[in-house]
């Protein structure tokens, strides 16, 4: 099992209802993998999640990316800062 | 001129923007020109349905967002090798009108070196992919700001 | 929005400029960007001859430099008609390398609507038809610095 | 006769050796009158007048433009501020 740390951040934040969590990955998941387990685990996440990015330690990711061990995720919708 | 000793300031704060400070910060001996960028807290608003704005409430992903920052400074300083200073600072927290949230300042020798450009690209890319998020809080309470910018592998 | 509100902040002055104070009083309720050029004295010049500078002594015709900063300033109105806020301010007296001497600062609702080429054409009017003169002291005495503009009838 | 106020900056106030003076014109005086009398007063503008621009009452003045009464009038470098 690979135990990683997930960041919510914005709408993903409220659909989530918290700001972190963690979360037990089988060996060789992916982002999308990640996705889909949030979903599950977190049904507000639902409405943010299409539109939602991925940042595995600190650098965007995409569905096919693979997990490292013990990483740091973030989900959060497209930035809107300055 | 070495370039490892050009000064990069990059920042995500709560304290108030000193432009006054920042620009010292990345003025050398040999610096004759700066752009700097600001963008402030819109309490009326006319383009896309005319509305008013009581605060933001600006949120980041600190560790990332500093991160991009400094790969931001890299790619001007790859597209621009004559900026000498950069400074990229993002206020975050609840900001009122009038405030100035965000900060990119480019220094040069001189100001056809493409500082006005440097400071341009700087706060086009902040928006695009260094992560901060806002809500914006009107008199009918809160709605997040939506962004679009989806960032490519490698970005 | 009516163009009689919008502020325009023009001075020789030999006061420290005091870009936060500027930007301040150029910010309505409606301004959402800023472009702020500032100049310094460079201390080092390596363009046209490795030299250096111990100081620079500037000097203006004062209410003829005022008048021709208004005249900048309506200049980039008419060429820039989002712009909100203008200050175009010159510093004189003796000035040492890193200060800065001459800012010029317009703000806009949003950042693509011309304020990043409003305050490029600012600074470049402002070296084209504002009398000011600087003297540049070196190690080895001073040399007062060539313009090359000709200004023609009506400017 | 119109009189009139002389000032002088930078290259061209180090040529004169003063700030300012007053120059009585013949009527219908030009730029280019005051410029030929300044430079048989003061000797030492003569390097610098070549390039000298000249202000009436604080505009670019040409030297056929005729001289108001009790004009201000300013010879100087072109301009090198910023």
């Amino acid at each position: 099992m690979n135990r990683v740390k997930i960041l919510f951040f914005a709408t993903l934040r409220d659909g989530a209802g918290c700001k972190d969590a963690e979360l037990d990955l089988p060996l060789g998941a992916t982002v999308a993998d990640v996705k889909t387990l949030l979903a599950e685990k977190f049904p507000g996440l639902e409405p943010a999640m299409p539109s939602a990015l991925v940042s595995v330690n600190r650098e965007f990711a995409f569905d096919e990316d693979a997990i490292p061990d013990g990483a740091e995720i973030a989900l959060f919708p497209p930035v809107s800062g300055g | 001129m070495e370039p490892l000793n050009l000064p990069t300031v990059f920042a995500v704060t709560e304290d108030e923007l000193d432009l006054n400070a920042l620009l010292d910060r990345i003025t050398l001996a040999s610096t004759g020109a700066a752009a700097i960028f600001t963008g402030m807290v819109r309490g009326q608003t006319v383009r896309g349905g005319e509305h008013e704005t009581v605060y933001l409430e600006y949120e980041a992903y600190r560790p990332m967002a500093e991160a991009k920052m400094a790969q931001v400074a890299d790619e001007i300083r790859s597209r621009w090798p004559s900026v000498e200073g950069i400074a990229i600072v993002q206020r975050v927290g609840r900001l009122y009108p009038r405030t100035p949230t965000v900060l990119i300042a480019c220094t040069a020798a001189h100001r056809n070196t493409g500082v006005f450009d440097a400071a341009r690209y700087g706060i086009d890319r902040l928006k695009e992919i260094v992560p901060v998020w806002k809500k914006e809080i009107g008199p009918d309470g809160g709605e997040w700001v939506e962004g679009d910018y989806i960032p490519k592998p490698g970005e």
